[in-house]
């Protein structure tokens, strides 16, 4: 949508947030949910199955790690990207974008291979409850990473052009929130014995 | 920045089916629920035959086989849930009214907005074609408790299950879209001079129910998946066999079905308020105090939801914070409505057919509110739960939002929307003709209720004390007064098409109303406004002293 | 007034019917009044040429006294409402009166079978007498039941003793219920469980003591009721095939 | 239309050296088996992380005050939920009911797979 068909709906700011950042938070808010909803459900059972410690210790600590590690760099990316688009620095703001998805992309190619060990080992989405959890719970998160960073390329294309800079910022706060996300899976899945 | 490009008029493909303008999305909406409407009231025609009639032939559809039975009910319930209350009173009002009455020229994400129905349509077609599959729709109740619905070997409805599973994941996924979107209309689009307190209460509610959607529908999503996966990929989410709990599922759903409830009734409480203060001419009785309460609901509706669990298994000591905090909730939705008929004291009321079906939402929704008393206290409950008196409570309840409401709202709104007036005598017989077989249907079905007739049972010949001939006449005549209010139906459809053409032309404001709506023409161009108003005062400013008329547009200077 | 409409079987349905009385008369005096307010509102304050509407904010405190006061009473009624009721409720789900016998019920598509124990009033034993789709029982004799699904939810329920308890497979439920009328009463399935629903019904027989010892006589020697498939659930099966092969 | 700067930012590079460093330390919590050493460094950690990141990076804590209180209120529902479901499916036997197909462990890999 270029500039100019911007319908004035869009353009006003009664709350004094400026339209595009004020929908991040919604959609943020109700992310919250969508994953807490989850978490809790595993959480309960987690603490209601004592056994499945045995399954978590199949996971692969060190590639949990080093993605949680991929992430906080993105993140980082993400925020000096908001900080060159308040500067009005389109083109280094969409380098750092193009930069933050670049994590993103090395985060899932960590996943799949992560993933691959699991299922030669013989754990599948079906392999007990543990597991079932495991892969919903990362695919879920797998999946906003993937819509994050294609979100992320077309904003960056448009600040690349010094246009739609608020943009950056609103992906931004969405990256961090899946980074957050993360943050608590890590300790979850791979950690909690 | 110019807005001609944007509010140029566009061809008549985009304008009918790409359309980012917010009154086509919403006629959109309204018309899509509209023949969902129809649909899931054709599933009632068909299976309170069965009922009324047991094992006769139905006309129009035939033989009503268990199965058959199973899964008109639970198409009936979720096609009436989700694809008609919540597109036609959220989304169609929402999208016509909120950019209206906030003066602005559209949704502030006209594509995101369009992007909702898109997926609302793709939702309604993936239920629909669940009747075309193998094993037929899925029969398993709205509810859906596994592990009936997440094992094929139990229900019989291999890929029904999955669509509808399907189905309802999209229907969230489009509302939630959608309703992110009013929300931050609403917050941010207001015409300059609008305050907090100077909108709209049917924004409000619209507004609020959005929130509350938003807010309890998440653990829903988290739990459809795991169901889609117990479904398709064996795991065994909900499977007790394999580590699951039933009853994850039923807490989940009802985390927010709960809520749901709110959210169909909030948009209702909101289009009468306004219906109210305009044919009573009167200001809305306590205005702030309507929003304390309705803020009271939206909260506590999120602590009440396993009074339908009650004798589901959960733990006995829970039902009692429940029951609590169920009876706790009556307190707040009693003031909205004493405050509703405290609106009315002191008016000059004009019984003009908006305002019979908002004072019909009245007196039909205590019904169902106090009869919600004998449920939501766990002693009684234990006796009532799953019985018809749980059906004719929530009909009672859910009948005049989705249906009363909505009627309420469509002859209020519809010259705005048509430009035309719609025949009032024709009004009032479709309104007599709608409200009385809907009493005659579901007091038979409280009694019949209270003698123990459990739900979703397509044929009572297997129980002695059901199959009893007095239960029976109950049941054939609330089948018989549903024939009746179906048919009055056709009153109402010849009348909304029949003033399309020949209805009488109404001008700006037929209603002589304040808000911001009714300063456009009639229906109001794209883009909205000539010029951008600017608002000076609350809604509802009618027969303010010393005025030579009795109302007071909101965006007229003093 | 329930009995009106369905016998009271047990000891405890006689509390749910008061419990349902009370908040009958206490929901019923506030509907007849408000709608009454309502109605005679509307036609007090109908529209007439030259009565101008008053102008009430409905904030200033003579106002709102108007609604907050019948508001206070409703709380009030609310509260005489839970008390009894969560009484109610903790007398039948939550405490169990010791029991004089033991009933094991487990339900499955789409029938119910019964477990207790023969002469020697001990479950478990070779002589213990399972029954499909019938229940024998003594009059006043306390009874726990034990419930339990093979299968998918369903819901153990019985109009005249004003019980109901669903059935969730995996899980353990134990309940009471204590029949106090000889007669014979139906054994409903309220939770949705399959095309076979409607079909899962069940007859609960109660009987004298000495027709109870009679019956027991009759049944103990083992494996004589109950082992062959029960036929309800055999003809649902069939027609389940049917259906899906149609 | 651009974001007029409503923020100003901090050292982002300082920050995100604090984050990796309590990543490192959760690591090596991880390795110990003193139960309640392992849960700190596990949680306690990344609840410190995750306030890091929600005031630094994405400036909760300047936004207006209602948006970390609707993110919170969000939280607050979850915890309800989880308060009212836990007694169900957390435990596995309560009043006059147990779950005994939930204590035993659940059979794994080669589930049973119902035709």
């Amino acid at each position: 949508m270029s500039a100019t068909a911007k319908p004035i709906a869009n353009t006003r700011s009664a709350t004094g947030i400026p339209t595009a950042r004020l929908i991040t938070w919604w959609v943020i808010a109700s992310e919250i949910v969508i994953f807490g909803g989850l978490l809790a459900s595993y959480v309960m059972h987690r603490i209601g199955h004592p056994e499945w410690a045995e399954s978590a210790s199949h996971t692969l600590t060190w590639a949990g790690a080093f993605n949680t590690f991929v992430l906080l760099t993105s993140s980082l990316c993400a925020v000096l990207a908001h900080k060159a688009a308040d500067a009005h620095d389109g083109p280094r703001a969409a380098k750092l974008l193009r930069l933050t998805s670049l994590g993103g992309l090395i985060f899932l190619c960590v996943k799949a291979y992560e993933w691959t060990i699991d299922i030669r080992e013989g754990f599948v989405l079906s392999s007990g409850g543990f597991w079932s959890f495991y892969y919903t719970l990362a695919g879920l998160h797998g999946l906003h990473v993937l819509a994050g960073m294609i979100i992320m390329l077309i904003v960056a294309a448009d600040a690349a052009k010094n246009q739609e800079l608020q943009r950056v910022e609103c992906i931004g706060l969405y990256w961090h929130f899946v980074d957050i996300v993360w943050i608590f899976l890590f300790p979850l899945l791979y950690i909690a014995r | 920045m110019s807005t001609d490009v944007q509010h140029a008029e566009p061809g008549i493909f985009r304008k009918y089916f790409f359309s980012t303008d917010h009154k086509m999305i919403a006629m959109q909406y309204l018309f899509t629920g509209m023949a969902m409407a129809l649909i899931g009231g054709f599933f009632a025609y068909v299976f309170r035959m069965q009922l009324g009639f047991p094992n006769q032939y139905v006309p129009g559809y035939g033989i009503v086989t268990p199965g058959k039975y199973n899964a008109l009910v639970t198409m009936h319930g979720s096609i009436m849930i989700f694809w008609v209350a919540m597109p036609v009173l959220i989304a169609a009002f929402g999208n016509f009214l909120i950019p209206l009455m906030v003066g602005c020229d559209d949704m502030a994400f006209p594509r995101i907005n369009r992007f909702s129905y898109q997926i609302f349509l793709l939702s309604a077609v993936v239920l629909l074609s669940s009747f075309l599959v193998t094993g037929g729709p899925f029969g398993g109740a709205w509810t859906a408790y596994p592990p009936l619905s997440a094992s094929a070997a139990f229900n019989l409805t291999p890929i029904g299950a999955t669509l509808w599973l399907l189905a309802v994941v999209l229907e969230f996924v489009a509302f939630l879209l959608g309703g992110i979107n009013f929300t931050v209309t609403t917050m941010n689009s207001r015409a300059p001079g609008m305050k907090m307190y100077d909108i709209p209460l049917v924004v409000w509610m619209i507004v609020l129910a959005s929130i509350i959607f938003m807010a309890s529908v998440g653990p829903l999503v988290a739990g459809a998946v795991m169901l889609l996966f117990d479904q398709t990929m064996s795991t065994g989410f909900y499977d007790p066999t394999r580590g699951g709990d039933p009853l994850l599922w039923q807490h989940l759903f009802w985390f927010f079905g709960h809520p749901e409830v709110y959210v169909v009734l909030l948009p209702a409480m909101g289009i009468v308020a306004d219906v109210i203060a305009v044919f009573a001419r009167k200001k809305i009785f306590g205005y702030k105090t309507v929003l304390y309460t309705t803020w009271a609901v939206g909260f506590l509706s999120f602590v009440v939801w396993a009074h339908h669990q009650f004798v589901a298994g959960i733990d006995p000591r829970m039902a009692n914070i429940f029951s609590v905090t169920t009876l706790l909730i009556s307190v707040p939705i009693t003031e909205m409505v004493f405050l509703y008929i405290a609106t009315l004291y002191g008016g000059s009321i004009h019984l003009d057919t908006p305002l019979l079906w908002a004072l019909a939402f009245i007196a039909e929704f205590m019904i169902g509110g106090v009869t919600g008393i004998f449920l939501g206290s766990s002693g009684t409950d234990i006796y009532l739960h799953d019985t018809y008196f749980v059906i004719a409570h929530f009909h009672y309840t859910f009948v005049p939002i989705a249906i009363i409401a909505v009627y309420a709202g469509l002859t209020f709104w519809y010259p705005k929307m048509f430009g035309r007036m719609l025949n009032e005598t024709l009004g009032k017989i479709h309104f007599w003709g709608t409200v009385i077989p809907f009493n005659v249907i579901f007091i038979p079905l409280f009694i019949t209720g209270t003698a123990g007739d459990q739900r979703r049972v397509y044929s009572y010949a297997q129980f002695a004390e059901q199959s009893r001939p007095a239960l029976q006449h109950l049941r054939t005549t609330s089948t018989i007064a549903l024939l009746v209010m179906l048919s009055f139906q056709f009153v109402f459809l010849f009348n909304f098409v029949w003033s399309l053409r020949k209805g009488k032309s109404a001008g700006a404001n037929p209603w002589r109303s304040n808000t911001l709506e009714w300063t456009v023409p009639s229906p109001p161009p794209h883009g909205n406004f000539a010029e951008l108003p600017t608002v000076y005062r609350g809604p509802y400013e009618y027969g303010l002293p010393g005025r030579a008329d009795d109302f007071f547009p909101q965006n007229v200077p003093d | 007034m329930l009995e009106r409409y369905v016998t009271a079987a047990s000891t405890y349905a006689h509390w749910i019917d008061y419990q349902f009385l009370l908040i009958a008369v206490l929901v019923g005096f506030w509907l007849i009044l408000a709608e009454a307010v309502m109605f005679w509102l509307i036609f007090k304050f109908r529209a007439k040429d030259g009565r101008p509407t008053q102008y009430i904010t409905g904030e200033e405190p003579h106002q709102t006294r108007w609604i907050t006061i019948p508001h206070l009473v409703v709380i009030l009624c609310d509260i005489v409402i839970i008390v009894p009721a969560i009484l109610v409720w903790y007398n039948i789900k939550q405490v169990l009166p010791p029991a004089d016998e033991t009933v094991r019920v487990i339900a499955q598509q789409w029938a119910w079978s019964f477990q207790q124990a023969g002469p020697d009033g001990v479950m478990d034993t070779a002589d213990d007498i399972r029954t499909v789709g019938e229940l024998h029982v003594k009059v006043n004799t306390t009874y726990h039941f034990e419930l339990m699904s093979r299968d998918v939810v369903h819901s153990f329920a019985v109009p005249a003793f004003r019980l109901k308890q669903d059935a969730l497979p995996g899980r353990t439920i134990t309940g009471w219920f204590r029949p106090n009328r000889v007669g014979t009463y139906d054994i409903q399935c309220t939770q949705m469980c399959g095309i076979g629903h409607a079909l899962m019904a069940g007859r609960i027989i109660v009987e004298t003591p000495q027709a109870h010892a009679a019956w027991l006589l009759r049944n103990s020697s083992p494996g004589v009721a109950g082992q062959q498939t029960p036929p309800a659930a055999a003809m649902d099966a069939a027609m389940a095939m049917a259906e899906v092969r149609q | 239309m651009t974001t007029e700067a409503h923020v100003q930012h901090p050292n982002y590079v300082k920050v995100w050296a604090i984050l990796v460093t309590l990543l490192a330390v959760s690591v090596v919590g991880s390795m110990s088996h003193v139960r309640v050493v392992l849960l700190v460094a596990a949680f306690g950690v990344a609840v410190v992380k995750a306030y890091l990141v929600a005031k630094n990076f994405m400036h909760v804590t300047v936004e207006k005050r209602w948006v970390p209180y609707l993110l919170i209120m969000c939280l607050l529902f979850i915890a309800i939920l989880f308060a009212g479901v836990a007694p169900d499916v957390m435990k596995h036997s309560g009043v006059n009911w147990s779950n005994p197909s939930a204590n035993r462990p659940a059979e794994s890999g080669a589930a049973v797979k119902r035709e």
